[in-house]
């Protein structure tokens, strides 16, 4: 039942609007609005049944392990959460004089500090609103770096075949070509292509270390050596910074900018889709360049920096200073970690990852780089049980819901077959780990005995596979109400 | 080690899986010389305890005084059971939606919203939101070029009357991309773009033109006008509006002749927190003819194999997981959480409580323009109608007054001296519905006492 | 899955406990605990989930119509909740000065106030913390209203046979016999009953107006009149408020006392089964005996009216205050009811009950007193489908559950047999009482066609029928670790 | 009208089906003399905006001080996710379980919570609670007469050593029951239960001897030698404890020869707000065979019809809805959402937290006397170990000192002299884990300052 069903013409939530429908009688009748918008009219039991049951359709971290490569779908601190919406934080106006706001800058400075520290890197930038956001200004800076620097010529990124999506995109948005390099039989960037692509041409690279493929760039020095001597930058891609927290710092690798996804790494909320928070992190070579604003100290005061301080900008992302709530989320899950806590996240992901693929390739399953260690995340090609049971990554993925585990990511990265993209993280348990191996080995089972079960799975969940064809071709993108009178 | 279920035991009988000795041998593909960093400068772990303890003293020293601030963020009533529902495990902690059986509450969710805003703007069909108001005006942008195949020139018509920060954020967005704004200046008198500056370019190639409801001084564009104007000249018309104002306001898709083609804005007032500026969320709405030129993430409505309906996301081909470097936009996540707030904040408001929201908004800013108006020398700068934001003249430097203002507790303002020099000692205000008589008076009597101070100095 | 099941030695939720285990050798051994706690050890993450999925076995308003006779199951805005939770009042020591709490008390001073209005009594004490508790005090003032004018005669209670559980228990527990009179064929008290009741030994009597067979006590002002000429006092049982708040008051009708159920009248959540709050309002021969404390003022000052102001008082309910938590949120409620929403909660609560009784008999139901008005519930007797079908009220109340409806109060009251007494209350809406009809003749259908699927019922829930015979046979009221080394 | 879904053609659809005219009709039973007051002493409805406001004012004009009092209510830290979980609409909106299959997670929780309950205080079963600790002694001496058929004196001792409150509480509730409840007189020097005021009675029938751990006064009693004595002369033994302290001291179970036969006390400490005074939970244990004396609700674990685990209430037998006047009790609701808050916060501490949080108490408590006892004229009173509570003797009324400090923005303690004239300038202080260094620094410097006015006045 949609929300809309629920509700009867005249139908409110009273409590929640004013209780006089004020005039409007000054406002010319052109500018006003002839029909009532058609919303939902509730009454407020039925809201909060409505989607209080609605929530309850989803799996979540709260209610589910979620093995889901590349997005760290790890605990979110409830603390975060209940501290970052004490009244003082949600109510404060973004152009309120920094007087009212000197606890929350104070704990964005020290955000900053902590991210620079953990990550190698001079400065850092709150500003990004997402990774997507953070990767944009990390590529717009080395545009801006370039330009300042009167060398024009510079028109191609570089990004490997196995990079995320946001990566090329990314570029193409700054204006940039993409140049992709292989991924060479051990995971590692293939040197050869890479010395071949490098030119004056060369903007920059972008990297994820480890990378989608789930194994560490072991000659990265030598790669920033290369791009360097090239005149390129290097951009590192912090979607996977959970591998190394605290272990290894991109700004030690070379990197000369980073993006880190908070919402991943620092576990704010993925919110079943943001918002999350794409701070970046730049060495010397960039620090002139970031976006606006970033918090100052004065003694032990904190201000916004802005274009009067940082002339050399890339400029603004947002209206305001960004996604203060995601922020001071992050703050809090830095401080909890602190010091002792930010490697253990590192070795502990690493520990369960390694530790999954060990038993998964013990009991059969074929591991994309057997010969390399896992990082935080590994690759399972479900290619022989494709051929041989009929039933591939989709088959095993939907399966895996009705044994109460979210699916890992599926046909990620593009050049594994049949791809599973495992990332169980530091906060699941051992136990949740072996349920999932013995899933794994029921539904090959399953599949070798009955794989219509398997093919036509979920069976337990609110609808079965659904018919993405007909959603893409008849588009349904909205209720309407039916025509009456 | 908080968050890390590990015991001792378990840790041993793991590394005995795996076959290696320690913890630090999974390592042995990094560098040595790379591993080992002391992190001097992140301090020590601290427990909940103590962290609770600073959050509670840094909101207390955040306690905000009364405001008359908006200018892009509006502090609007937002219902008990909007948030106690969205931090709900179950949205607060799930993934993007890409396993659609394992995600119907978020993806039903996300389909309601998007039918929520498309009847709030009167257009066809709704994205599942972008970052911000600022950033999504410069995906609209980007989304026009994309979609006026006619126009030959990337020229985009940007008045001075749409948020100067919008303004700035399209401009860092759009940079690289080859698109030309254009400044369109506005009526000094009316507050409203000039139609002379726009008849410059009557005869020239216009991609987009870009037109703000309310516009950023708090007045009411000719919306009607400047739309058939724009699609008269093969353009496409942009719209940036504010959707507490749609409740009362007409909406984009009844502009003109035709309807805006786009129309977006920034959803704080529907139910977000202020929160110093983020996180809110971008809307973005546009007729039908244009979704797959529409970036960020769409949810369509389906059956399964049984014919039961659900939901899941579609058009995914223009997203950059999918197309790459070929993608409409490189936005990845959107604000899920902020669209799960907004949704039930509709639905718990409905068009009439909207409606009550941006009238009692409206009532409470009149009223405040008018007391204002008593003080001597203050008088609002514009004559033409407005909703909930005005300008108001000063007769005397707008900064000190403001300050002063702000130390007997009032947010008195936003001084508009750098971003419209030309209009003097110029403030923009704020009331919305929570404003009362009584704060109204405290502003004037504030305000009355700073211009005295102000005139003494 | 038990949390205990999820433990593993050693484990902990680290961040929630001081980092240091600090020393405890002063401390004699002879004091000190010599084998740990068998409590849960459990990740923080692992406690989030468990209780996360287990909220999810429950019914509850937020997600389901719960038309639940006597306990008045209505909407609980959850801005009570919230308001009620602001860290000012959560964190107040209860034996801080008052100066600390001027803003708490004065919210209970003026539900106090709200209180005696809308009940017609002269004065309120907060201080029972539950329904059962608010009746022990109004029958404890009753007693010392006697003996403080040494009328020691008065030993019985006159209790209605339909009546809560209760009220015989509390009158027992203030050393009273307790005397049942007889409900007439219409619904009403037997006059006669009453009368030949009443006499030198009545020290009171206890009413529920509506009575617990869902109807209004026409003659409620003649009972007052005999029992207060017997020398006896009238107790008002606030369970079935709800049906006249705001419409007709108990102290207009003579009742010299009343407890009021707050988490019913008041939407203070149940909270799967407390806390409550109690309130008692008193007539002016008990208002010298009201239990403390009391919030009084003085000027723009409020203060606690303890033994000192209250000589006569029946004492103390509780260490405290009472449950002021409850209290917030019923000031909450009150306030966003109002003068103007006080009645309507008794007139929408009214309609939807005779809505549903007339909608029931015209489906063929049988109805309890038909000749009577439902107040805000009534009684269905499901008798005949008992004997004809073979399913009575036990097997449509489960069946309901699968239909997604909490089944009615079954088998109460005693007198009635195979009774549905249903309470749909004033927040649910027409679509959701018709959503009920249409269910409960589906369920007849079903009886007559296939009675064991009704007789089997629930199947869509976490457990079938529980075998309630072992579980009080073969007690098991506790988790045991499993013996080990 | 609030939270009322009903449109106006609702009511005339359901009016004309009930067939009457108007709403008025549906209350034609009641006599016309009682209806239409006006409740002019009921303010107007006011929407949730303008209570918002006021209960955000209210709030903050409550900010807290810094604690140090204890006495009954306690200080601890809680774990944001207790509350979050706890008010889940699933938790907070449900119902006593008596639909046991619509019910699964309230009971299995509470079978959870009589586990963790038993296990802490090492007795062999749990009630799922009852009001709040004071409440719960009374309820516990009323089923220890009930239980003790060998006595017939329905003598119960009770120690002055028992927080003042709880005495208080339980005369109020068994006066009327015909038990004896007799004053047990303490050491002033100990500060605990005197053995020879005990012996008073080595000849008499007792029915049950209450021994409070820690006694109100801070201060352990030999719990090993009163539980023998009491069951020496056939009495049972009723102990009323503080359930953090349970985690590093003797549980009642373990105490003497033969353990407890009732523990209880107040659950505040482990995850409720002090809020005041309420609302806590009374939680209860006992042995196995005293279980069907038990007053309150209970759950036992059993099967349904195809041999699933399962939870449900049991031994309803006891209860009033079923035995009426024979009931152990009145009791109806217990305070579930307490215990839910409870269990999840046990979950999260474990026995290790709890000990930790004992430990931490125990701590600072140390370095409060210690601090204070720096302060000249100020000392410990008694010599024995204690907690996280203890008493100090000030050179001068407590009173005046105590508002002195309360002005300083610091709770120094409980004014014992009302209570225990015979102490003289005697407070009962307490600190709990979140004390810190400062926070005792800061004591210690208010009660200097206030010493120095009070001998200066």
């Amino acid at each position: 039942m949609l929300i809309f069903d629920a509700g009867r013409e005249g139908r409110r939530a009273v409590a929640q609007a004013p209780a006089e429908a004020a005039a409007l009688d000054d406002i010319p009748a052109a500018h006003r609005r002839r029909q009532r918008a058609a919303l939902p009219e509730v009454s407020e039991l039925q809201a909060v049944r409505h989607y209080t049951r609605l929530s309850q359709k989803n799996f979540s971290i709260d209610t589910h392990f979620y093995p889901l490569g590349s997005c760290t779908m790890k605990y979110n601190p409830r603390a975060c959460n209940t501290l970052a919406m004490l009244p003082g934080f949600l109510d404060r106006h973004p152009l309120a004089p920094e007087g009212f706001g000197q606890g929350m800058l104070a704990c964005l400075w020290e955000l900053q500090e902590m991210l620079a520290e953990v990550t190698g890197m001079k400065a850092v930038s709150l500003a990004p609103m997402a990774g997507a956001q953070g990767e944009f200004a990390g590529v717009a800076m080395i545009r801006a770096y370039h330009e300042a620097r009167g060398d024009h010529e510079r028109t191609e990124i570089i990004v490997p075949d196995a990079a995320h999506g946001t990566n090329p995109a990314t570029a193409v948005m700054c204006g940039y070509k993409v140049r992709e390099i292989a991924t060479g039989a051990d995971g590692d960037i293939d040197m050869a292509a890479l010395k071949g692509a490098l030119g004056p041409q060369t903007a920059g690279i972008m990297l994820t270390n480890p990378s989608t493929v789930g194994v560490f760039e072991r000659r990265i020095e030598e790669v920033a050596t290369l791009v360097h001597e090239a005149g390129g930058l290097l951009y590192y891609d912090g979607a996977n910074l959970n591998a190394i927290l605290g272990k290894a710092r991109p700004g030690d690798m070379g990197f000369d900018v980073i993006h880190m996804n908070l919402h991943k790494t620092f576990s704010t909320p993925h919110g079943g889709g943001g918002p999350g928070a794409g701070a970046i992190g730049v060495g010397p070579r960039l620090a002139a360049f970031r976006p606006i604003p970033v918090v100052g100290r004065e003694g032990d005061r904190y201000r916004w920096l802005d274009e009067r301080d940082l002339p050399q900008t890339m400029g603004r992302l947002s209206a305001f200073g960004g996604n203060m709530g995601v922020l001071l989320r992050a703050y809090v899950y830095a401080r909890l970690l602190g010091r002792e806590g930010m490697p253990r996240v590192a070795e502990f992901a690493t520990l369960n990852a390694n530790y999954l693929m060990t038993r998964l390739r013990a009991a059969g399953f074929q591991v994309a780089y057997p010969a390399r260690r896992a990082s935080h995340e590994f690759i399972v090609s479900l290619k022989r049980e494709a051929k041989e049971l009929g039933c591939g990554a989709m088959d095993f993925a939907k399966r895996l819901l009705d044994y109460g585990f979210h699916a890992p990511t599926a046909y990620f990265p593009l050049l594994v077959p049949e791809a599973f993209l495992i990332e169980p993280t530091e906060t699941e348990s051992k136990e949740a780990l072996d349920g999932f191996v013995d899933a794994m080995i029921a539904i090959r089972e399953e599949a070798k005995n009955h794989p219509d079960t398997v093919k036509g799975a979920p069976y337990t969940l609110p609808v079965r596979r659904l018919d993405d064809v007909r959603a893409a071709k008849e588009l349904d993108l909205r209720w309407k109400a039916a025509a009456s009178a | 080690m908080p968050f890390i279920p590990h015991t001792e035991q378990d840790v041993r009988d793991m590394l005995a899986t795996i076959g290696v000795g320690d913890v630090a041998a999974l390592f042995d593909e990094i560098p040595a010389s790379l591993q080992g960093h002391a992190l001097e400068r992140v301090p020590p772990q601290v427990g909940e305890m103590e962290i609770t303890r600073v959050m509670h003293e840094r909101a207390r020293r955040d306690d905000q005084p009364v405001c008359f601030l908006g200018a892009g963020a509006y502090d609007h009533h937002i219902p008990a059971a909007v948030w106690e529902l969205t931090t709900r495990g179950e949205y607060y902690s799930a993934y993007t939606p890409y396993q659609a059986e394992a995600s119907q509450g978020t993806l039903q969710l996300v389909y309601e919203y998007q039918s929520m805003m498309a009847g709030l703007m009167a257009m066809d069909v709704s994205n599942a939101s972008l970052y911000d108001g600022a950033s999504a005006l410069a995906e609209a942008i980007l989304m026009a070029v994309r979609a006026n195949r006619r126009s030959k020139t990337k020229r985009v018509l940007l008045p001075r009357t749409v948020h100067p920060r919008y303004r700035q954020v399209t401009e860092t967005i759009v940079r690289n991309q080859g698109i030309e704004l254009v400044d369109v200046d506005y009526d000094r008198k009316a507050g409203r773009l000039d139609p002379k500056a726009l008849a410059a370019w009557d005869e020239e190639d216009v991609t987009a033109l870009v037109v703000p409801q309310p516009n950023f001084l708090g007045q009411l564009e000719d919306v009607d006008a400047l739309t058939d104007w724009a699609h008269a000249r093969g353009a496409l018309l942009i719209a940036v509006v504010n959707p507490i104002a749609m409740a009362v306001l007409q909406p984009p898709g009844d502009w003109g002749e035709a309807g805006a083609d786009v129309a977006c804005g920034d959803g704080q007032p529907l139910g977000i927190p202020m929160s110093s500026g983020g996180p809110h969320f971008g809307f973005m709405t546009c007729r039908q003819s244009h979704v797959r030129q529409m970036p960020g993430r769409i949810v369509g409505r389906t059956v399964d194999m049984e014919g039961r309906e659900g939901y899941t996301l579609t058009l995914q081909p223009r997203e950059q997981h999918i197309r790459r470097s070929k993608a409409t936009s490189n936005i990845c996540t959107n604000q899920g959480l902020m669209v799960t707030a907004a949704t039930i904040h509709l639905a718990l408001l409905g068009a009439e409580g909207l409606e009550r929201v941006a009238a009692a908004s409206h009532a409470n800013t009149r009223a405040l323009v008018a007391a204002a108006s008593a003080v001597p020398g203050v008088e609002p700068l514009f004559d033409g109608p407005y909703l909930h934001e005005a300008v108001l003249r000063l007769p005397t430097r707008a900064a000190p007054v403001l300050d002063r203002l702000a130390a007997d507790g009032v947010l008195g303002g936003l001084d508009l001296s750098a971003d419209y020099p030309e209009l003097g000692n110029a403030i923009l205000v704020c009331a919305t519905e929570k404003r009362t008589e009584a704060d109204v008076q405290a502003y004037t009597r504030a305000l009355t006492d700073a211009l005295k101070l102000a005139q003494r100095a």
